[in-house]
């Protein structure tokens, strides 16, 4: 198995198309969406259901790809997260097709 | 009789069951309506009072009474975001940024609000016009535009945020749903009239009342859960505001509606608009151009102070109001 | 006479198409209505009998009969837990926790097959009293504390778990949607009578039978699921219990009804009230309050078996029945 | 007369909320209608179109021409692939593989536009018969197996995919929603005839033109989103293919009518199925069983291309041919 | 960057409640809540759209936070996982504001 | 706490099944789906809401289990990801209760 970065960016559902606009111009090969049903950070408590606007929602982005191509979304994404709601963290993770990130 | 009337509205089936949603979310019942399930209630209800408009315009045709509503809806979209900044900058503690943004609610619409005004208006038997449907529609954007040059220059809206693609802003205005839906299915109902309502309306017209109940059950509860937790975000002052505000915009419709001489079904129509607050198209708005902004301000004054306000006492006494101005 | 009405309850779009989902889970097909459509579903139909109750009473008003039948049905769910406890210890291999977790289903109830009983008996043309709606809701929560007592001092119960907030139980239990809607739409169509019926019965009323067909449909695929999946978890004895336990219940509802003489419409819904187990408030209590035990048993059971049972079969037998004691 | 029916079925909210949806969509609007919600009501949808053709078959009863016209529409589903497949290799440069996919999708139906079908008829007035829902059911499956095999041997096949199970292709087949539901409702209708359609109708059958509107207008979304995303995929020849593959089916489907002596509504109505391709079973089907064809290639093809087409031109097209070949 | 515990919580959504009071009382600024739509364990194979009680669906919670905090959100998570059905994890990951956890 | 392997494996939709009953017959105690809402890969950009047949959605398999159990899923899942869309991960975990893995 060959070693990558799994990039995980918790943002608000609004600044999304922004932080994946982000991840496609720094050269990623891809990247997947999951919704988030609730959570709770210093300025807000929030309930998918309680929020007619979405305007609080947030949603996660996972992306894998090789340590260089990361290093080149941080900058971006840490200005937008500068700008936006949003919690962004990157771990090691072992893949086995590494040509494919 | 305006007592009578008031009563009438306030207990109907679709006020109280806003009210039961309120009262279990501040009891803090943890029962929810699925959101995604909500959303698609809440496209239908845009299809249907935009046909209804479209039906109602088909039959009545246009004239130059249309186009003048139209210019003080937009009139009153531009103008009521200056008052509401005014009346935060000097009554509140409130930033600059976030006096911006609250405004812009109160400059655009719910277009809930406006469909519970139609309902009152159907029960107490005054007509109103098809075409306040689009003036609802046209008054949903302008009062960003205002509060985004209220804000004044900051540094995101020089340099830019990164990943910000061009248009973004226009096409999350512009093409939202409720403006899409809205004009679509007003433009629907128009080209298709008669025959087109012979073959709908038992969707989208007849069980309307029944459909507004289960929908205002859900906002109850987001009303009430908006409150709840954003109170201690509120002072006093604040709070104040999203409850005399709707009556200081109820005041310039009305007053533009008698300058009109419209009937007292779209006057009251025109003071519900001018008086409602958005809880969804510019939130939404408010978070791309205006990130800064605080939504546990904006959003606790339009959702959890304005609506909850407008939808029990408001829209009787715009009706009620109406009647004097107009009858 | 008692053949017809039962075949033309079981031959009715409603229970066919249970039928067809109960089939189709069971013979694996991957078919489902997603989770959020469904429980949309679900609050409409609380909100229907409901407002459906509360019109019936604002036409009927209240008499001691009420009050009568109300107590009736709390008894019923205090006394049902204890015998349903007895049976699964003396009949079944189930622990102390696990008997008591599944006694609380049995003396709770289950809305759907209220409402699908409601129907049958309009198919028969026999009449019931709204306020079964309000016995229905008062039955929801007594067998839960019944089977807290009946499972006994308990660790987690003695020490608490890690995060349990003060009051989150006696919330999930009294404030949870069922009753909540229930009892609210019930004061609803009360408070608003027959001009609130006019308002939304073209939602409400009128399409309610075909919105049953879609809800049965998407219960029948999850009892089936239920069934193929929690087979292996219950053994015959266990099984068995959920087939008879509905006929036990049914007897003492029969029973109370025939001492009150109740009318055969009020004698059947009591008798279903009784017979039938719940399958949404009280197996979230007892993940609550007695997590220990086992969803395995306890959903296979009330979902899986004796909802189907009741919705096939208990429902035409308890109709017929009831026409002979209260006739 | 011909241009009239066609304009009248053009101008219908119907498809012009379709219009709407897919206008939206090419102007790059963000506005959806949440998926789960959407899926709800092809439930619904799929319920109501086999309970009216059960209801119709309750009271026409059977005879040797159900029989003649199912077997014409199985016949229909098995050739049109492999000419599909013929055309797509000869004038396109898809591979084996892809024109596999993408020929099954073209033997299978849409059940929307077998839907709005049958609402164009209604509105012309023309009668049609109940049991063409059973054949659209019949229809949907063939194709997948003549689709494998035009794909011929592949490894995947030969040594299969890891965590496979028996059945599990055949089950999704078989067995999916449209399949299940389409049968199920069918054969309810059929069984519970008149007294179950007194019991529906109010749900399944007054409003559905009205739900007709509000799924268009998802679908609408769909197909234009589809068509932006996929457009680079497709070649023009492709693309054609798309809009001319239709013709070719319907030309099938009406010669098979006119064979058989179908009246114009039955004309028609195989007709559509001929011409329209599946953009739900198929697709899901080809993800399980031919995982190496390209989505982008087939999905934009019937999704994208051939599904507006169908809609918009289609539709009145074949009513108005229907009408010369079997008028 | 700067390395923090992110805390991975997949817990009986009944009990989310109780696990989002231990996160919030241990001092962690914030997490985020997932649906799911199906699972397998020892005792159950489950399916959200199977269960109308929703009693057998689960939610993952991801909080990050420094060690110090994750490590005193633990003891109550182990126990509130006895009690409740529930998979608890945690693991390195790199952040960018260590500031903000 | 105890270490373990924390396996990623984002699938098409429609081999959810397959991925499942690899991860069952290699002995792994449990897992859990995660629904999504988006992606975008080399060959295709994709959204929930705008796909009627569900062929494109993706779904996140999370499952924990000991190095050698994920070690014997790794094959079947491997052969699993060449003939359908997926990415598959691992990374370490610390756990609470190891002997339940
Ligand atoms: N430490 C954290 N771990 C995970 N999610 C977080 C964290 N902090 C904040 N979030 C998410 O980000 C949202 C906004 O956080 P905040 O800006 O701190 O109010 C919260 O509602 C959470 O959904
Ligand atoms: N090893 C695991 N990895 C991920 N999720 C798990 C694991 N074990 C259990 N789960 C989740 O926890 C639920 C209950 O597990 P159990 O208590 O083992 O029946 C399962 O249905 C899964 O959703
Ligand atoms: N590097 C990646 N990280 C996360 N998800 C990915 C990645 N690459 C692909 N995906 C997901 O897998 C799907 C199919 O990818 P592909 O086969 O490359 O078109 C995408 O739509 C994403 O949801
Ligand atoms: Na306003
Ligand atoms: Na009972
Ligand atoms: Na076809």
């Amino acid at each position: 198995m060959s070693r990558k970065r799994r990039l995980e960016l918790i943002i608000e559902r609004m600044a999304l198309r922004r932080a994946c606009n982000i991840l496609e111009e720094s050269g990623m090969g891809g990247y997947t969406v999951l919704g988030t049903v609730a959570g709770r950070g210093r300025n807000s408590t929030w309930r998918r259901e309680d929020d007619p606007s979405s305007s609080r929602e947030m949603a996660v982005i996972i992306a894998i790809g090789d340590a260089a191509k990361v290093e080149r979304a941080l900058a971006d994404l840490h200005q937008l997260v500068d700008a936006h709601i949003g919690v962004l963290s990157v771990c090691d993770v072992d893949v086995l097709r590494p040509d494919r990130f | 009789m305006a007592f009578d009337l008031a009563w009438n509205t306030i207990v109907s089936p679709v006020v109280l069951f806003f009210v039961l949603g309120l009262v279990a979310a501040l009891a803090r019942s943890d029962m929810s309506i699925p959101e995604d399930f909500a959303k698609g209630i809440a496209i239908y209800l845009m299809m249907a009072i935009g046909l209804k408009g479209g039906f109602e315009m088909s039959r009545s045709g246009l004239d130059a009474e249309v186009a003048a509503v139209m210019i003080a809806g937009i009139a009153l979209s531009l103008v009521i975001p200056l008052i509401a900044f005014a009346l935060l900058r000097f009554t509140t503690d409130l930033g600059r940024i976030d006096a911006a943004a609250a405004a812009a609610h109160y400059g655009s619409i719910s277009i809930v609000t406006f469909i519970a005004s139609t309902q009152a208006l159907e029960w107490a038997e005054v007509e109103s016009s098809g075409h306040l449907v689009a003036v609802a529609a046209l008054m949903e954007a302008p009062a960003i535009v205002v509060a985004l040059l209220l804000a004044g220059p900051r540094d995101s809206a020089r340099v830019g945020v990164a990943g910000q693609s061009r248009g973004e802003l226009v096409r999350e205005v512009a093409l939202n749903a409720s403006v899409v839906v809205l004009i679509g299915a007003l433009l629907v109902g128009w080209a298709t009239g008669e025959r087109g309502q012979a073959q709908v309306e038992r969707f989208f017209l007849t069980p309307l009342q029944g459909v507004l109940c289960l929908f205002l059950l859900d906002m109850g509860l987001a009303a009430g859960r908006g409150l709840r937790r954003g109170r201690e975000a509120l002072r006093p002052a604040t709070l104040a505001f999203g409850l005399y505000m709707p009556l200081v915009g109820a005041a310039l419709g009305g007053g533009l509606a008698s300058l009109l001489g419209l009937g007292v079904g779209d006057a009251a129509l025109l003071m519900t608009l001018a008086a409602s607050a958005s809880y969804i198209a510019v939130p939404a708005a408010m978070r791309l151009a205006l990130p800064e902004a605080r939504p546990s301000i904006y959003l606790t004054l339009s959702l959890g102070v304005t609506f909850p306000f407008n939808l029990t006492l408001g829209i009787p006494a715009y009706v009620v109001v109406a009647g004097w101005i107009a009858g």
